[in-house]
């Protein structure tokens, strides 16, 4: 069977953990077939996690998270019958399938989206926890924004420096509010249960939002502009259906391969003008071709715009 | 202060609102044996404990004996619950042991977090600053840094309660908060090797992994507990236990420290100095704290990681009142939930109870063993009078 | 409420068979009383000889394991404070129940006030209190916040308290333990004026010269149980002293002459201010010679606490300090290093001080331990680096027998001895090291007469041994038991002094109030009316 | 800065400190009783969680507020009963109803909601919405009251009004009844109290009790008020800061105020400049992010004198060992 093993955000994170469980549903209702699930309660755990379920015949293993990368690189050799699969992080082993994605390009649109449905020509970033995953998505929706909108203005927020960062929606309604006084009418909140906050409150403020990870437009219809989901769902639903037959290497989730996109759907189609719609695609495919470059800022921590 | 009758007029209070002296028991004659009170006691509110958590579990749909039987066997069934759970152990001994020594000197230690995410900090930059040959001599050397730094961090708020009367409670809750900012701002943008998504150091180099206890078992030729995190760091706790046992009941200093954690005036009285107890009951706390970095750091993760501490200062707290403020104490209760950490992680990992499963468990117990023991010892008192009385 | 529906002729209070024990501790067994109407009865006996809890469970503190409480001659049940505050029961406990940070005021209504809203109780109270303040002679400052007053006007708020509830029966647990002797005379008065508008009065001591001035009955008490109830008019000290201990006790302290020797302690000009500002000390002089006691007499917040802690080395945060203090001919530190009570102790200054609870002891410490408190660092109780535990008891056992500390057990917490018992112990930790000189404040307060007699005999043999005694007590007999010279302080000087044997109660108190009829200081703020001015006698130096 | 800014971080503030303000009042009348409190995170948690819980079932944000403060008195019962009727350590009691509220609260709303720990998103009247004063659109176009009046006085939820209400009230009942006589006076000397025929336990249990009521308060505010749904973890330390604020408030009604304020305003102006830029340096966000905690032990070193806690706190009362 394959299992999959959650990072410590909690599988119902309403971000890329929660995506995974779907992927993992999502196999599972398609084929009937069953898997194991892990949530992790320490650091400590993920060694013995990983260990016990290689042990008990578990194959691929499916992890999310940066934070198993150091452990799967130990690890991995000991076990090399077994394919084990980690998003958002390369782990270079013969039998592990890295899975990263291209966050900084899916928030590039999430920007020229924002740049273009925004009438005051100011949009703010909402970030979680202050660590450089985050940097990646700001970075990618600043240059965006940026591209849209030379003169525009961007608001930086980030929630906290503890993981509480990640649960407090109150204090991202409260950022909400702050950015919306500052002239901001997008936002785009990459904060997990935070977002949740930010949403509801640019809701209630009247101003547009973006989700991120999974499609989170139907949580306020016609409130949220559109969702940066990346498709971590995907990926484990194939590499799930793939078996013991995962591919070893790296395979980066780009906007060509579909990995990283923006939601659209009925909840968010009326916000969606042509001219926004026309915008995104042609960003899009300017990246597909090469024509822009993203920067990451995971690269060099430095974000070439602002 | 002694509650009700004992209050003489002219008693000055002792200051700070955690001074809150445990009055210990023992008056001319003992109402219960000692070991009925010791022993029986914990023993019954346990099961308390554990009687409420099954009917939790049960309400959930689940069933309490096979939770049990889980955590039991993942815990304590076999050397390698063993290795995670004396891994746990130690971390909640250090702690402990921090609120401990701070509590002895009145004053409440809310800051083990910080102190001991500081001590992080203190192993990465001694490990990662010079090219240790071997670990024994970085292992010195490393607890070292995390002592100072551990204990600086908690210098400040003991300067502060000490000249500027600024309440330790509430500096040492603000140095929990600024120590996460500081962490997390130094690895983020100093520690981190670029181009790593990870907020955290440098992995360690090999030459100063400790050795995990199976590893020395293995020495002995004994197979036990492999890859499990419990490593040479246990004994520094137990050895921790010993000294901080032998500071505070056996040298001047301990014994000046019990003092004014009892009572200011009196040790004005006796020449000592609050100032030079609160800060260095303080540093010693902070410094225990810290200590605590060479077990989860530098043994178990092998770099720096953001939160590594995972909540282990607040446990603290709960570990040095359930261990009754003695070290001997603090290592059964660190060890008890060492128990609980690790049979809930089981728990989490191998059934389909929530892991807040645990969180539960762990607050009846608190509960029940820490506040609720007299609900418990009244009643054994009474039977235990009644008995006498027909004896005599 | 006044015995309005009493029997006449019925006792106002009687108890039958009233026993109670504290877990193992059998506090009262069996007890009978019989309290008439209209009188002043007296209570004595030994430190934790359980007349605090008889009363505490008249006045429903309590309850009493068996046993039947009447009041006028009604047998009630008394279940808590308010039965027995209905019943027309008031109490004085022997520690206070004041709260310490509410005014007079706050403090009398407390529990007894007229509706849900404070302002009615406050002005009916204020009204209250002038009442009784004229009719009494009770005068206290009801804004007055409580810490601010001294014990004496304390006691007289806890007074208050019962009488503003209309107490018809009232209830004083060693009430004059901390009074100077006019407040006790004051007090006095005041009951006997209680007394003689038909009100009883329950009034337990330790001082016998109390029982005998003003109870119409006495009752002893021993280890729990009632052992004699007598007219006091047919008793005596003596007797008295016997029924309670249970064997005869010297009532005087027998003390050869004064030989004294060189200066041990010389004061010149000591000043100090406190915190607030406020000069405790103003320019105090003094010398003590070995072999001779000297004692400090004063009403009370006349610098004397200060002046001990001066001279211990523990003088109130933020204070200054100014003049010269030598011991032995050198000079000590005022300030700093080396002028706290750990220096002062090696320099060989023992103390004594006044409150064992909040100074003297670590309450919640074994008695063994407190017997290293403050020579923790003695050389002779360490073993290398860590403390010499098994010394510092060894030498605690030998503490307790010589000084018949009960019980004899020294892994009792201090807070399990009597008052007696905890003095013992501090007693004997800086007497037994012969201190050059001895620092003693307000030793015998709220102590049984066989321990008084016992320190008394303490301070005599150290000074029979050549050291130089200074003890403050507010307890005029004491001074002028013990002394071989008397200094009476009066707002932070001393006001004069007298050779004992010369002394007389009359010239003392005019001292004590701050009048000298031999040299007065044209500066000292004398109120006109208080200098009477007759006595001229004695050495004044 | 200009007069808006003031107004919208001033707004913020009021926003951010009003649970901050209920839970530090709801401690100050446990402490003052006498029992100290370190459970007044696990209480509003458990009142965030029960008022969201029940605001969604039944769709009316006064229901849930009513299951508010049911939870969280359910919680200082279990206070009560630990260091009033048993006599235990009120700072482990403490401890334990924080963790148990951590963990009760996700696994209730996992068993019931299955959003793993999370509540449905509220909305409509499971809500409390924004209350505009009378005259508040009249007289926005006055300048400097107008702006005052009509965007940082109106505005709210009715529970921020209430929060501020509570303040001049629990003065009043503290230092004008005599329920705050005696409550004051069982904080300072138990005894005092007992001896004058009133029940230390009827005392102090009333007190945790309105403590438990004013942190289920604070949490629905947290729920139903401010955001919209309960998630997991979400009070996120505010019992703590909270705490903080009490003794840094010297267990005062008006300090509590005026120190919930100044956190509420320090959270506020960290929001509005997350990168303060001092021309030299840029200070990074997240050193604006321990800001108010920075602020805090200045402030208390540099301007607040020693705390003195309410005399018999944190002892049980006992008559006969
Ligand atoms: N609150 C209490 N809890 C337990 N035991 C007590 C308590 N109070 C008194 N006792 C016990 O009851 C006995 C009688 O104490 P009590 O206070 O009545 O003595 P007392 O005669 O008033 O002494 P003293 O002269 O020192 O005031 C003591 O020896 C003690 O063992
Ligand atoms: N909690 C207690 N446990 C055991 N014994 C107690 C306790 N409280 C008081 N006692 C006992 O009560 C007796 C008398 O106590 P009490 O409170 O009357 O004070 P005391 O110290 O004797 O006061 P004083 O010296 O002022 O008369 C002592 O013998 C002491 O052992
Ligand atoms: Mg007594
Ligand atoms: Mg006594």
């Amino acid at each position: 069977d394959p299992a999959l093993i959650f990072d410590l955000g909690g599988k119902f994170d309403k971000s890329f953990n929660e995506a995974a469980y779907n992927g993992a549903e999502r196999w599972k209702a398609e084929t009937g077939g069953t898997y194991k699930e892990l949530e992790m309660q320490s650091e400590a755990q993920r060694e013995q996690a990983l260990r016990r379920l290689a042990q008990s015949g578990a194959n691929p293993i499916v992890m999310t998270g940066f934070a198993f990368g150091e452990v799967l690189n130990k690890i991995a050799p000991d076990y090399p019958d077994t394919k084990f699969v980690i998003i958002d992080m390369v782990v270079e082993q013969p039998n592990v399938q890295s899975v990263v994605f291209t966050e900084e390009q899916g928030s590039y649109l999430a920007g020229v989206a924002a740049a273009k449905a925004s009438k005051s020509g100011t949009v703010g970033f909402i970030g979680g926890m202050d660590i450089p995953l985050i940097h990646k998505f700001e970075c990618g929706y600043a240059q965006g924004f940026k591209a849209a909108n030379p003169d525009g203005k961007l608001i930086i927020n980030y929630t906290g420096t503890t993981p509480a960062a990640w649960n407090d929606p109150v204090k991202g309604g409260e950022l909400l509010k702050a950015q919306v006084s500052q002239g901001a009418d997008v936002v785009y909140a990459a904060a997990g249960g935070t977002g949740i906050g930010v949403l509801q409150a640019a809701a209630d403020a009247g101003v547009l939002s973006i989700g991120v990870d999974s499609n989170q437009n139907h949580l306020h219809p016609g409130m949220v502009l559109t969702s940066m989901v990346k498709g971590v769902d995907n990926s484990v639903y194939e590499a799930f259906k793939a078996g013991t037959e995962v591919e070893p290497g790296v395979r980066v989730m780009d906007l060509a391969s579909g990995g990283v996109s923006l939601a659209m759907d009925d909840n968010n189609k009326p916000l969606i003008s042509d001219e926004i719609a026309a915008a995104i695609d042609t960003a899009a495919k300017a990246i597909d071709a090469g024509e822009i470059k993203v920067h990451d800022y995971m690269t060099d921590n430095t974000c070439p715009v602002q | 202060m002694p509650a009700a009758v004992r209050d003489e007029p002219s008693h000055a209070s002792g200051g700070s609102i955690w001074k809150t002296e445990k009055t210990e028991k023992g008056g001319l004659m003992e109402r219960m044996p000692k070991w009925a009170d010791v022993i029986l006691t914990p023993l019954i509110s346990l099961a308390l404990a554990f009687g409420i958590s099954a009917l939790v579990i049960l309400a959930i749909g689940e069933s309490p004996v096979e939770a049990l039987k889980v955590m039991v066997q993942g815990a304590l069934g076999s050397s390698y619950g063993w290795g995670f759970t004396l891994y746990y152990t130690t971390n909640f001994v250090f702690t402990g042991l921090a609120v401990m020594v701070a509590y002895h000197a009145g004053l409440f230690n809310i800051g083990g977090e910080g102190q001991a995410a500081l001590g992080g900090l203190g192993v990465a930059l001694v490990v990662l600053a010079l090219p240790w040959p071997h670990w024994a001599l970085a292992l010195p050397a490393a607890a070292m840094g995390a002592a100072l730094f551990g204990a600086l961090w908690a210098l400040v708020p003991a300067w502060l309660q000490a000249r500027r009367g600024s309440h330790i409670v509430i500096t040492t809750i603000m140095f929990n908060f600024i120590a996460a900012a500081l962490l997390n701002y130094v690895l983020v943008n100093l520690l981190r090797p670029v181009g790593s998504m990870d907020p955290a150091s440098a992995r360690f180099p090999a030459a100063v992994h400790l050795p995990k206890l199976s590893d020395m078992a293995l020495g002995l030729g004994i197979e036990w507990g492999r890859n499990t995190p419990a490593n040479v760091t246990f004994f520094v706790a137990v050895a921790a236990c010993v000294l901080v046992w032998l500071l505070i009941w056996h040298t001047r200093l301990g014994y000046e420290i019990r003092a004014f954690g009892k009572s200011e005036p009196a040790a004005l009285y006796a020449g000592i100095s609050p100032v030079r107890i609160t800060v260095l009951a303080m540093l010693i706390s902070g410094a225990l704290a810290g200590l605590m970095a060479i077990n989860n750091v530098m043994g178990e993760a092998e770099r720096l990681m953001l939160n590594a501490v995972e909540g282990a200062g607040f446990i603290g707290i709960a570990v040095a009142l359930m261990g009754r403020n003695h070290p001997l104490g603090v290592l059964l209760a660190a060890l008890l939930f060492g128990f609980l950490y690790q049979g809930g992680g089981e728990l989490a990992l191998w059934t389909s109870i929530p892991r807040e499963l645990i969180v539960v468990i762990q607050a009846l117990v608190i509960l029940f063993t820490g506040a609720l023991d007299n609900m418990v010892r009244m009643p054994l008192e009474r039977l235990f009078t009644a008995l006498r009385r027909k004896g005599a | 409420m006044p015995a309005a529906g009493a029997l006449h002729g019925a006792p106002a209070i009687e108890l039958r068979g009233i026993s109670k024990a504290f877990g193992p501790v059998q506090a009262n067994k069996d007890i009978d009383l019989v309290v008439p109407r209209g009188t002043i009865h007296g209570i004595i006996g030994e430190n934790g000889a359980g007349k605090s809890t008889l009363m505490s469970i008249l006045y429903g503190f309590y309850r009493p394991d068996a046993g039947e409480i009447l009041i006028g001659g009604k047998p009630i049940a008394i279940a808590d404070s308010q039965a027995a505050i209905r019943a027309g029961i008031g109490m004085v406990f022997q520690h206070f129940k004041l709260v310490q940070n509410f005014t007079v005021l706050e403090n009398v209504i407390l529990g007894a006030e007229d509706g849900g809203l404070l302002r009615p109780s406050l002005s009916r109270a204020r009204g209250a209190l002038k009442r009784l303040a004229s009719e009494y002679g009770l005068q206290v400052d009801p804004d007055a916040l409580v810490e601010e007053l001294s014990v004496g006007h304390q006691q007289r708020v806890e007074i208050l308290k019962a009488l503003y509830r209309q107490a018809d029966i009232l209830i004083l647990d060693e009430p004059t333990g901390v009074l100077t002797p006019a407040e006790a005379d004051h007090l006095f008065r005041i009951l006997r004026g209680l007394r003689d508008e038909g009100k009883t009065i329950i009034l337990i001591t330790h001082k016998l010269r109390e029982i005998m001035e003003i109870t119409d009955n006495v009752s002893v008490m021993r280890r729990g149980e009632m052992v004699a109830s007598v007219k006091t008019a047919e008793t005596g000290p003596a007797q008295l002293a016997e029924l309670m201990v249970g064997r005869k006790v010297l009532l005087r302290v027998e003390k050869p002459p004064a030989r004294p020797g060189a200066p041990v302690l010389e004061v010149r000009g000591l000043r100090m201010v406190d915190a607030d500002g406020v000069e405790r000390l103003r320019g105090i002089d003094l010398e003590i010679r070995a072999g001779e006691i000297l004692g400090i007499a004063g009403v009370a917040g006349n610098g004397q606490t200060q002046l001990l802690e001066v001279l211990g080395g523990f003088p109130e945060a933020g204070a200054k300090l100014q003049g010269e203090i030598r011991l032995n001919g050198k000079p000590l530190p005022l300030g700093g290093a080396g002028a706290d009570g750990r220096a002062r102790r090696q320099a060989g200054v023992g103390h004594v001080p006044e409150d064992r609870q909040a100074e003297g002891l670590i309450m919640d410490f074994t008695a063994w331990e407190n017997v290293a408190f403050g020579y923790h660092h003695a050389p002779e109780f360490q073993n290398g680096m860590l403390m010499d535990n098994a010394a510092i008891r060894a030498d605690a056992m030998g503490k307790i027998q010589h000084f018949d500390i009960r019980p004899p057990n020294p892994d009792l917490a201090a807070r399990n001895f009597s008052g007696g018992n905890q003095q013992k112990i501090v007693v004997a930790r800086e007497v037994e090291r012969n201190p050059d000189l001895l620092l003693i404040g307000q030793p015998t307060r709220g102590v049984d007469i066989g321990a008084i007699e016992f320190i008394h005999k303490r301070i005599v043999a150290l000074r029979d041994a050549g050291k130089a005694v200074l003890l403050v007590s507010v307890e005029l007999d004491e001074i002028m038991a013990l002394s071989d010279r008397i200094a009476v302080m009066f707002d932070g000087r001393i006001m004069g002094e007298r050779l004992a044997d010369e002394a007389t109660t009359g010239d003392l108190g005019c001292l004590m109030a701050g009048v000298d009829p031999a040299l007065t200081p044209p500066e000292a703020a004398i109120p006109p009316a208080a200098a009477p001015g007759t006595d001229a006698g004695g050495g004044a130096g | 800065m200009d007069f808006a800014t003031v107004i919208q971080i001033l707004d913020s503030a009021v926003r951010l400190m009003t649970p901050l303000l209920l839970a530090c009042l709801a401690g100050l009348y446990s402490e003052r009783a006498g029992v100290f409190d370190i459970g007044l995170e696990g209480k509003m948690l458990m009142a965030a969680f029960t008022s969201a819980s029940v605001a969604y079932a039944t769709g009316n944000a006064w229901l849930g507020l009513l299951a508010g403060i049911g939870g969280a008195v359910a919680m200082a019962g279990l206070h009560g009963l630990a260091s009033i009727s048993f006599r235990g350590n009120q700072l482990i009691s403490g401890v334990a109803i924080n963790f148990l509220a951590s963990g009760l609260t996700v696994l209730l709303g996992q068993k019931i909601f299955g959003l793993g720990g999370r509540t449905p998103s509220l909305s409509g009247a499971a809500r409390f919405g924004e209350i505009t004063l009378p005259f508040a659109d009249t007289l926005r176009p006055v300048p400097v009251i107008g702006p005052i009046y009509a965007e940082l006085i109106s505005g709210h939820t009715i529970l921020v009004y209430v929060a501020f209400a509570m303040v001049p009230l629990t003065w009043w009942v503290l230092y004008r009844t005599r329920f705050g006589l005696r409550l004051r006076a069982v904080g300072e000397n138990p005894a005092s109290v007992d001896t004058a025929g009133v029940s230390v336990t009827r005392l102090r249990y009333g007190a945790v009790m309105i403590c438990g009521v004013l942190c289920g308060i604070a949490g629905a505010y947290l729920a139903t008020g401010i955001s919209a749904g309960f998630v997991k973890e979400m009070t996120a330390g505010r019992g703590f800061i909270a705490l903080a604020a009490l003794i840094f408030a010297k267990w005062r009604p008006w300090s509590a105020l005026f120190a919930t304020f100044l956190f509420g305003l320090m959270e506020a102006v960290a929001n509005r400049f997350p990168n303060l830029d001092l021309g030299i340096i840029t200070v990074p966000s997240m050193f604006m992010n321990a800001l108010p905690y920075i602020l805090t032990v200045i402030i208390l070193a540099g301007f607040v004198g020693r705390a003195i806690p309410p005399r018999a706190g944190g002892e049980p009362y006992v008559k006969e060992r």
